[in-house]
Protein backbone atom coordinates (compact mmCIF):
# COMPACT_ATOMS: atom_id res chain seq x y z
CA UNK A 1 0.00 0.00 0.00
CA UNK A 2 1.87 3.21 -0.98
CA UNK A 3 1.25 5.63 2.02
CA UNK A 4 -0.25 8.95 1.65
CA UNK A 5 2.35 12.14 1.67
CA UNK A 6 1.43 13.24 5.62
CA UNK A 7 1.70 17.55 6.32
CA UNK A 8 4.49 17.67 8.59
CA UNK A 9 3.68 21.27 9.14
CA UNK A 10 1.98 23.03 11.69
CA UNK A 11 1.35 26.54 12.85
CA UNK A 12 3.15 28.27 15.20
CA UNK A 13 5.38 26.50 18.01
CA UNK A 14 4.63 22.62 19.05
CA UNK A 15 3.52 22.59 23.01
CA UNK A 16 4.53 20.28 25.28
CA UNK A 17 0.67 19.02 25.78
CA UNK A 18 1.23 17.87 22.21
CA UNK A 19 4.27 15.88 22.61
CA UNK A 20 2.38 14.28 25.74
CA UNK A 21 -0.40 13.47 24.13
CA UNK A 22 1.31 11.96 21.46
CA UNK A 23 3.22 9.61 23.91
CA UNK A 24 0.08 8.53 25.35
CA UNK A 25 -1.18 7.84 21.82
CA UNK A 26 1.02 5.07 21.61
CA UNK A 27 0.19 3.79 25.13
CA UNK A 28 -2.23 1.18 23.33
CA UNK A 29 0.26 0.01 20.70
CA UNK A 30 2.05 -2.78 23.53
CA UNK A 31 4.64 -4.38 20.70
CA UNK A 32 6.13 -1.01 21.54
CA UNK A 33 9.48 -1.39 24.03
CA UNK A 34 11.53 1.83 22.77
CA UNK A 35 10.67 5.45 21.88
CA UNK A 36 13.31 7.98 20.97
CA UNK A 37 12.32 11.58 20.49
CA UNK A 38 14.51 14.81 19.48
CA UNK A 39 12.66 18.18 20.12
CA UNK A 40 14.79 21.14 18.26
CA UNK A 41 13.91 24.38 20.42
CA UNK A 42 14.28 28.21 19.32
CA UNK A 43 17.78 29.59 21.10
CA UNK A 44 18.09 33.34 22.47
CA UNK A 45 21.62 32.99 20.47
CA UNK A 46 23.92 36.88 20.90
CA UNK A 47 25.17 38.04 18.09
CA UNK A 48 27.13 41.50 17.66
CA UNK A 49 25.24 42.20 21.41
CA UNK A 50 21.73 41.71 19.95
CA UNK A 51 19.48 38.68 21.59
CA UNK A 52 17.65 36.41 19.24
CA UNK A 53 13.83 36.38 20.41
CA UNK A 54 11.90 34.42 17.43
CA UNK A 55 12.70 32.35 14.21
CA UNK A 56 10.05 33.42 11.58
CA UNK A 57 9.72 29.85 9.73
CA UNK A 58 8.61 29.39 6.02
CA UNK A 59 9.06 26.69 3.66
CA UNK A 60 8.17 25.39 0.26
CA UNK A 61 5.70 23.01 1.69
CA UNK A 62 5.32 20.86 -1.21
CA UNK A 63 8.37 19.89 -2.05
CA UNK A 64 9.18 19.44 2.02
CA UNK A 65 6.02 17.13 2.32
CA UNK A 66 7.49 15.34 -0.56
CA UNK A 67 10.72 14.73 0.37
CA UNK A 68 10.08 14.31 3.79
CA UNK A 69 7.99 11.09 2.78
CA UNK A 70 10.57 10.05 0.54
CA UNK A 71 13.01 10.23 3.68
CA UNK A 72 10.39 8.68 6.07
CA UNK A 73 9.57 5.56 3.12
CA UNK A 74 13.65 4.96 3.78
CA UNK A 75 13.78 5.06 7.13
CA UNK A 76 11.17 2.60 7.55
CA UNK A 77 13.03 0.51 4.86
CA UNK A 78 16.53 0.68 6.45
CA UNK A 79 15.61 0.22 9.99
CA UNK A 80 13.11 -1.77 12.24
CA UNK A 81 10.92 0.82 13.56
CA UNK A 82 6.81 0.53 14.83
CA UNK A 83 5.75 4.31 14.53
CA UNK A 84 7.70 7.45 13.16
CA UNK A 85 6.05 10.86 13.65
CA UNK A 86 7.26 14.15 12.25
CA UNK A 87 6.62 18.15 13.11
CA UNK A 88 7.63 21.58 12.12
CA UNK A 89 6.20 24.70 12.66
CA UNK A 90 5.78 27.18 10.36
CA UNK A 91 5.52 30.96 11.27
CA UNK A 92 6.59 32.51 14.49
CA UNK A 93 8.27 30.63 17.39
CA UNK A 94 9.74 32.54 20.39
CA UNK A 95 12.93 31.42 21.74
CA UNK A 96 12.62 28.81 24.05
CA UNK A 97 9.41 27.26 22.11
CA UNK A 98 9.75 23.95 20.04
CA UNK A 99 10.15 24.61 16.42
CA UNK A 100 10.86 20.55 15.32
CA UNK A 101 9.80 17.10 16.97
CA UNK A 102 10.80 14.38 15.58
CA UNK A 103 9.13 10.81 17.38
CA UNK A 104 10.11 6.93 16.40
CA UNK A 105 9.24 3.94 18.36
CA UNK A 106 10.30 0.41 17.83
CA UNK A 107 9.91 -3.19 19.77
CA UNK A 108 13.86 -2.62 20.93
CA UNK A 109 16.11 0.41 21.50
CA UNK A 110 18.83 -0.01 18.97
CA UNK A 111 16.82 1.07 16.02
CA UNK A 112 14.93 3.69 17.15
CA UNK A 113 18.77 5.04 18.56
CA UNK A 114 20.22 4.50 14.59
CA UNK A 115 17.45 6.14 12.97
CA UNK A 116 16.48 9.07 15.05
CA UNK A 117 19.81 11.05 14.52
CA UNK A 118 19.72 10.22 10.78
CA UNK A 119 16.17 11.32 10.78
CA UNK A 120 16.73 14.75 11.99
CA UNK A 121 19.94 15.19 10.20
CA UNK A 122 18.21 14.15 6.81
CA UNK A 123 15.44 16.63 7.31
CA UNK A 124 17.81 19.53 8.46
CA UNK A 125 19.63 18.90 5.43
CA UNK A 126 17.34 17.99 2.62
CA UNK A 127 14.04 20.09 3.21
CA UNK A 128 12.91 23.57 1.90
CA UNK A 129 12.30 25.06 5.42
CA UNK A 130 13.38 28.84 5.52
CA UNK A 131 14.90 30.06 9.14
CA UNK A 132 14.65 34.25 10.27
CA UNK A 133 15.67 35.00 13.16
CA UNK A 134 14.16 38.20 14.33
CA UNK A 135 16.21 40.27 17.36
CA UNK A 136 14.83 41.68 20.03
CA UNK A 137 14.81 44.90 18.26
CA UNK A 138 13.23 43.72 15.68
CA UNK A 139 15.60 43.88 13.06
CA UNK A 140 16.27 40.20 11.58
CA UNK A 141 18.91 37.91 9.64
CA UNK A 142 18.51 34.61 8.21
CA UNK A 143 19.54 31.11 9.60
CA UNK A 144 22.41 29.02 8.65
CA UNK A 145 22.41 25.71 9.43
CA UNK A 146 25.77 24.33 11.20
CA UNK B 1 5.53 29.65 -22.53
CA UNK B 2 5.12 31.96 -19.76
CA UNK B 3 6.64 30.53 -16.37
CA UNK B 4 5.60 31.55 -12.84
CA UNK B 5 8.61 31.91 -10.54
CA UNK B 6 8.28 32.30 -6.71
CA UNK B 7 10.92 33.56 -4.30
CA UNK B 8 11.42 32.32 -0.62
CA UNK B 9 13.16 33.36 2.38
CA UNK B 10 15.78 35.32 2.22
CA UNK B 11 15.52 35.58 -1.82
CA UNK B 12 12.25 36.98 -1.46
CA UNK B 13 13.74 39.72 0.62
CA UNK B 14 16.10 40.17 -2.09
CA UNK B 15 13.65 40.19 -4.99
CA UNK B 16 10.91 42.27 -2.72
CA UNK B 17 8.20 39.82 -3.99
CA UNK B 18 7.40 36.62 -3.79
CA UNK B 19 6.65 35.79 -7.48
CA UNK B 20 6.70 37.20 -10.66
CA UNK B 21 6.08 36.14 -14.57
CA UNK B 22 8.92 35.56 -17.39
CA UNK B 23 7.88 35.40 -20.83
CA UNK B 24 11.41 35.04 -21.76
CA UNK B 25 12.84 31.48 -22.80
CA UNK B 26 16.31 29.53 -21.17
CA UNK B 27 17.61 26.53 -22.33
CA UNK B 28 18.64 25.16 -18.77
CA UNK B 29 17.98 25.71 -15.15
CA UNK B 30 21.61 27.88 -14.79
CA UNK B 31 20.78 30.27 -18.24
CA UNK B 32 17.44 30.82 -15.90
CA UNK B 33 19.77 31.57 -13.13
CA UNK B 34 22.11 33.71 -14.35
CA UNK B 35 18.95 36.05 -15.92
CA UNK B 36 17.79 36.06 -12.37
CA UNK B 37 21.26 37.08 -11.03
CA UNK B 38 21.56 40.14 -13.58
CA UNK B 39 18.32 41.22 -12.44
CA UNK B 40 18.96 40.68 -8.74
CA UNK B 41 22.75 41.41 -8.29
CA UNK B 42 21.89 40.21 -4.52
CA UNK B 43 21.44 36.80 -5.95
CA UNK B 44 24.92 36.31 -6.86
CA UNK B 45 26.36 36.11 -2.96
CA UNK B 46 23.99 33.47 -2.11
CA UNK B 47 23.70 30.01 -3.07
CA UNK B 48 20.39 28.75 -3.91
CA UNK B 49 18.22 25.83 -5.79
CA UNK B 50 15.74 25.89 -8.52
CA UNK B 51 12.60 23.85 -8.69
CA UNK B 52 10.96 22.57 -11.29
CA UNK B 53 7.28 21.96 -10.88
CA UNK B 54 7.89 20.73 -7.24
CA UNK B 55 11.09 19.29 -7.84
CA UNK B 56 14.15 20.23 -6.77
CA UNK B 57 16.63 19.86 -10.09
CA UNK B 58 20.18 20.02 -11.12
CA UNK B 59 21.83 23.67 -12.47
CA UNK B 60 22.60 21.97 -16.06
CA UNK B 61 18.89 20.25 -16.20
CA UNK B 62 16.83 21.56 -19.48
CA UNK B 63 14.26 24.13 -18.19
CA UNK B 64 10.78 22.67 -18.97
CA UNK B 65 8.45 23.62 -15.96
CA UNK B 66 6.12 26.44 -15.35
CA UNK B 67 6.73 26.64 -12.43
CA UNK B 68 9.78 27.82 -10.72
CA UNK B 69 10.94 28.10 -6.89
CA UNK B 70 14.31 29.72 -5.89
CA UNK B 71 14.93 28.41 -2.68
CA UNK B 72 17.75 29.36 -0.67
CA UNK B 73 19.76 27.77 1.94
CA UNK B 74 17.56 25.35 4.00
CA UNK B 75 17.64 25.82 7.53
CA UNK B 76 14.68 24.31 9.23
CA UNK B 77 15.03 22.43 12.56
CA UNK C 1 30.87 22.27 43.75
CA UNK C 2 29.89 18.37 44.25
CA UNK C 3 26.38 17.25 43.13
CA UNK C 4 23.93 15.94 45.67
CA UNK C 5 23.08 12.34 44.35
CA UNK C 6 19.56 12.52 43.19
CA UNK C 7 16.82 9.73 43.40
CA UNK C 8 15.71 8.47 39.99
CA UNK C 9 13.08 6.23 41.25
CA UNK C 10 9.43 7.03 41.26
CA UNK C 11 6.12 5.45 42.39
CA UNK C 12 4.60 3.18 39.27
CA UNK C 13 4.37 4.39 35.88
CA UNK C 14 5.84 7.22 34.16
CA UNK C 15 2.90 9.27 33.29
CA UNK C 16 3.07 11.76 29.86
CA UNK C 17 2.34 14.73 31.39
CA UNK C 18 5.24 14.09 33.57
CA UNK C 19 7.23 14.34 30.29
CA UNK C 20 5.22 17.27 29.37
CA UNK C 21 5.87 18.86 32.32
CA UNK C 22 9.61 18.10 32.16
CA UNK C 23 9.90 19.34 28.89
CA UNK C 24 7.67 22.91 29.51
CA UNK C 25 10.45 23.49 32.81
CA UNK C 26 13.24 24.04 29.87
CA UNK C 27 11.50 26.46 28.33
CA UNK C 28 12.95 29.46 29.92
CA UNK C 29 16.94 27.67 29.58
CA UNK C 30 17.21 29.89 26.27
CA UNK C 31 20.78 28.18 25.60
CA UNK C 32 18.87 25.10 24.60
CA UNK C 33 18.78 23.90 21.06
CA UNK C 34 18.25 20.91 21.45
CA UNK C 35 16.48 18.05 23.31
CA UNK C 36 17.16 14.38 23.24
CA UNK C 37 14.38 11.48 24.88
CA UNK C 38 14.37 7.80 25.45
CA UNK C 39 11.34 6.53 27.23
CA UNK C 40 10.84 2.78 27.77
CA UNK C 41 7.85 1.01 27.49
CA UNK C 42 6.72 -1.94 28.92
CA UNK C 43 5.86 -4.46 25.94
CA UNK C 44 3.04 -7.01 26.25
CA UNK C 45 5.23 -9.97 25.11
CA UNK C 46 4.07 -13.41 24.04
CA UNK C 47 6.07 -16.14 25.75
CA UNK C 48 5.06 -19.83 25.35
CA UNK C 49 1.28 -18.38 24.73
CA UNK C 50 1.21 -16.12 27.68
CA UNK C 51 0.98 -12.58 27.42
CA UNK C 52 3.07 -9.88 29.66
CA UNK C 53 0.77 -7.76 31.10
CA UNK C 54 3.25 -5.63 33.80
CA UNK C 55 6.24 -5.82 34.92
CA UNK C 56 7.11 -5.35 38.56
CA UNK C 57 10.12 -3.50 39.59
CA UNK C 58 12.25 -3.50 42.35
CA UNK C 59 15.64 -2.40 42.75
CA UNK C 60 18.89 -1.82 45.25
CA UNK C 61 17.78 2.17 45.52
CA UNK C 62 21.17 2.95 47.43
CA UNK C 63 23.85 1.37 45.02
CA UNK C 64 21.35 2.81 41.86
CA UNK C 65 21.42 6.06 42.55
CA UNK C 66 25.07 6.14 43.47
CA UNK C 67 25.95 4.07 40.41
CA UNK C 68 23.61 6.14 38.31
CA UNK C 69 25.14 9.21 39.92
CA UNK C 70 28.57 8.65 38.65
CA UNK C 71 27.54 7.97 35.47
CA UNK C 72 25.85 11.08 34.83
CA UNK C 73 28.69 12.41 36.14
CA UNK C 74 30.67 11.22 33.95
CA UNK C 75 28.36 12.11 31.27
CA UNK C 76 28.54 15.50 31.82
CA UNK C 77 32.28 15.63 31.55
CA UNK C 78 32.35 13.83 28.20
CA UNK C 79 29.90 15.88 26.31
CA UNK C 80 28.48 19.13 26.37
CA UNK C 81 25.56 18.99 28.17
CA UNK C 82 22.90 21.64 29.28
CA UNK C 83 20.53 19.18 31.39
CA UNK C 84 20.29 15.52 31.85
CA UNK C 85 16.98 14.36 34.01
CA UNK C 86 16.72 10.01 34.60
CA UNK C 87 13.80 8.37 35.83
CA UNK C 88 12.87 4.66 36.67
CA UNK C 89 10.11 3.49 37.93
CA UNK C 90 9.75 0.87 40.87
CA UNK C 91 6.57 -1.47 41.27
CA UNK C 92 3.99 -2.24 39.36
CA UNK C 93 4.31 -1.04 35.09
CA UNK C 94 1.12 -2.30 32.89
CA UNK C 95 2.41 -3.14 29.52
CA UNK C 96 2.10 -0.17 26.91
CA UNK C 97 3.08 2.49 30.06
CA UNK C 98 6.25 3.94 30.38
CA UNK C 99 8.73 2.98 33.08
CA UNK C 100 12.39 4.76 32.15
CA UNK C 101 12.81 8.46 31.14
CA UNK C 102 16.02 9.46 30.09
CA UNK C 103 16.06 12.92 29.06
CA UNK C 104 19.35 15.30 27.85
CA UNK C 105 19.48 18.76 26.50
CA UNK C 106 22.14 20.79 24.66
CA UNK C 107 22.70 23.85 22.79
CA UNK C 108 23.14 22.02 19.69
CA UNK C 109 21.97 18.29 18.53
CA UNK C 110 25.60 16.41 18.76
CA UNK C 111 26.07 16.15 22.17
CA UNK C 112 22.46 14.79 22.32
CA UNK C 113 22.64 12.62 20.02
CA UNK C 114 26.10 10.93 20.91
CA UNK C 115 25.44 10.73 24.88
CA UNK C 116 21.47 9.29 25.06
CA UNK C 117 22.06 6.00 23.82
CA UNK C 118 25.22 5.47 25.95
CA UNK C 119 23.49 6.78 28.76
CA UNK C 120 20.39 4.15 28.14
CA UNK C 121 22.90 1.41 27.89
CA UNK C 122 24.95 2.02 30.74
CA UNK C 123 21.89 2.47 33.42
CA UNK C 124 20.36 -1.14 31.86
CA UNK C 125 23.31 -2.30 32.46
CA UNK C 126 24.76 -1.06 35.53
CA UNK C 127 22.11 0.03 37.76
CA UNK C 128 20.47 -3.07 39.76
CA UNK C 129 17.12 -2.82 38.97
CA UNK C 130 15.43 -6.07 38.85
CA UNK C 131 11.81 -6.57 36.50
CA UNK C 132 9.21 -9.02 36.95
CA UNK C 133 7.32 -9.70 34.46
CA UNK C 134 3.76 -10.57 35.24
CA UNK C 135 1.54 -12.87 32.93
CA UNK C 136 -2.22 -12.02 32.59
CA UNK C 137 -2.84 -15.58 34.76
CA UNK C 138 -0.79 -14.04 37.21
CA UNK C 139 2.33 -16.30 36.87
CA UNK C 140 5.38 -14.13 36.06
CA UNK C 141 9.19 -14.68 35.09
CA UNK C 142 11.98 -12.96 35.49
CA UNK C 143 13.10 -10.56 32.97
CA UNK C 144 16.37 -10.85 31.09
CA UNK C 145 17.54 -8.00 29.41
CA UNK C 146 19.19 -8.72 25.81
CA UNK D 1 30.99 -10.28 63.55
CA UNK D 2 26.71 -10.34 62.70
CA UNK D 3 26.78 -9.54 58.92
CA UNK D 4 22.94 -8.77 57.62
CA UNK D 5 22.59 -10.72 53.96
CA UNK D 6 19.47 -9.14 51.66
CA UNK D 7 17.94 -10.89 49.24
CA UNK D 8 16.90 -8.99 45.88
CA UNK D 9 14.24 -10.21 42.74
CA UNK D 10 14.46 -13.37 41.68
CA UNK D 11 16.93 -14.02 44.52
CA UNK D 12 14.51 -13.33 47.01
CA UNK D 13 11.75 -15.70 45.55
CA UNK D 14 14.58 -18.54 46.34
CA UNK D 15 15.47 -17.89 49.59
CA UNK D 16 11.92 -16.97 50.33
CA UNK D 17 12.83 -13.94 53.09
CA UNK D 18 14.04 -10.62 51.93
CA UNK D 19 17.02 -10.72 54.24
CA UNK D 20 18.85 -12.75 57.04
CA UNK D 21 21.20 -12.43 59.43
CA UNK D 22 24.44 -14.46 59.43
CA UNK D 23 26.86 -15.45 61.92
CA UNK D 24 29.22 -17.47 60.07
CA UNK D 25 32.75 -16.10 59.55
CA UNK D 26 33.81 -15.62 55.46
CA UNK D 27 37.16 -14.48 54.38
CA UNK D 28 36.08 -13.73 50.68
CA UNK D 29 32.95 -12.64 48.74
CA UNK D 30 33.71 -15.65 46.96
CA UNK D 31 33.66 -18.28 50.64
CA UNK D 32 30.07 -16.24 51.43
CA UNK D 33 28.73 -16.87 47.46
CA UNK D 34 29.43 -20.71 48.38
CA UNK D 35 27.98 -20.84 51.38
CA UNK D 36 24.59 -19.42 50.03
CA UNK D 37 24.78 -21.86 47.14
CA UNK D 38 24.95 -24.79 49.69
CA UNK D 39 22.16 -23.34 51.86
CA UNK D 40 20.12 -22.36 48.67
CA UNK D 41 20.86 -24.58 45.63
CA UNK D 42 18.81 -23.13 43.18
CA UNK D 43 21.30 -19.93 43.62
CA UNK D 44 23.64 -22.19 41.42
CA UNK D 45 21.62 -21.82 37.75
CA UNK D 46 22.29 -18.35 38.71
CA UNK D 47 24.58 -15.58 38.33
CA UNK D 48 24.47 -12.63 41.01
CA UNK D 49 26.44 -9.79 42.28
CA UNK D 50 27.48 -9.03 45.52
CA UNK D 51 27.63 -5.71 47.68
CA UNK D 52 29.10 -5.30 50.37
CA UNK D 53 27.72 -2.46 52.66
CA UNK D 54 26.22 -0.11 49.13
CA UNK D 55 29.26 -1.25 47.11
CA UNK D 56 29.58 -3.97 44.50
CA UNK D 57 32.19 -5.84 44.94
CA UNK D 58 34.68 -8.50 43.08
CA UNK D 59 34.25 -12.45 44.18
CA UNK D 60 37.73 -12.01 45.23
CA UNK D 61 37.50 -9.26 47.47
CA UNK D 62 37.77 -10.04 51.36
CA UNK D 63 34.60 -9.97 53.24
CA UNK D 64 34.43 -7.06 55.76
CA UNK D 65 30.76 -5.60 54.95
CA UNK D 66 28.65 -5.92 57.81
CA UNK D 67 25.61 -5.39 55.07
CA UNK D 68 25.53 -7.90 52.25
CA UNK D 69 23.04 -7.73 49.47
CA UNK D 70 22.43 -10.19 46.87
CA UNK D 71 21.91 -8.98 43.42
CA UNK D 72 20.40 -10.90 40.76
CA UNK D 73 20.70 -10.13 36.52
CA UNK D 74 20.31 -6.65 36.64
CA UNK D 75 17.26 -5.81 34.01
CA UNK D 76 16.36 -2.22 34.52
CA UNK D 77 14.48 0.07 31.55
Amino acid sequence: MKQKIKNIFVEGAIPPSKIAASIAHHQEKTKIGAHNIFLGQVRADQIEGKTVSAIEYSAQTEIANQVCHEIREATFSKYDLSCMHIYHSLGKVKAGEICFFVFVSSAHRKPVFDSLAELVNDIKEKLPIFGKEVFEDQSHQWKVNQ
Amino acid sequence: MKIKVRYFGQIKEITGKSDEYLVEQFETVQSLKSFLKKRYPELNALNFKIAQDNKIDEDSSHLHGTLIDLLPPFSGG
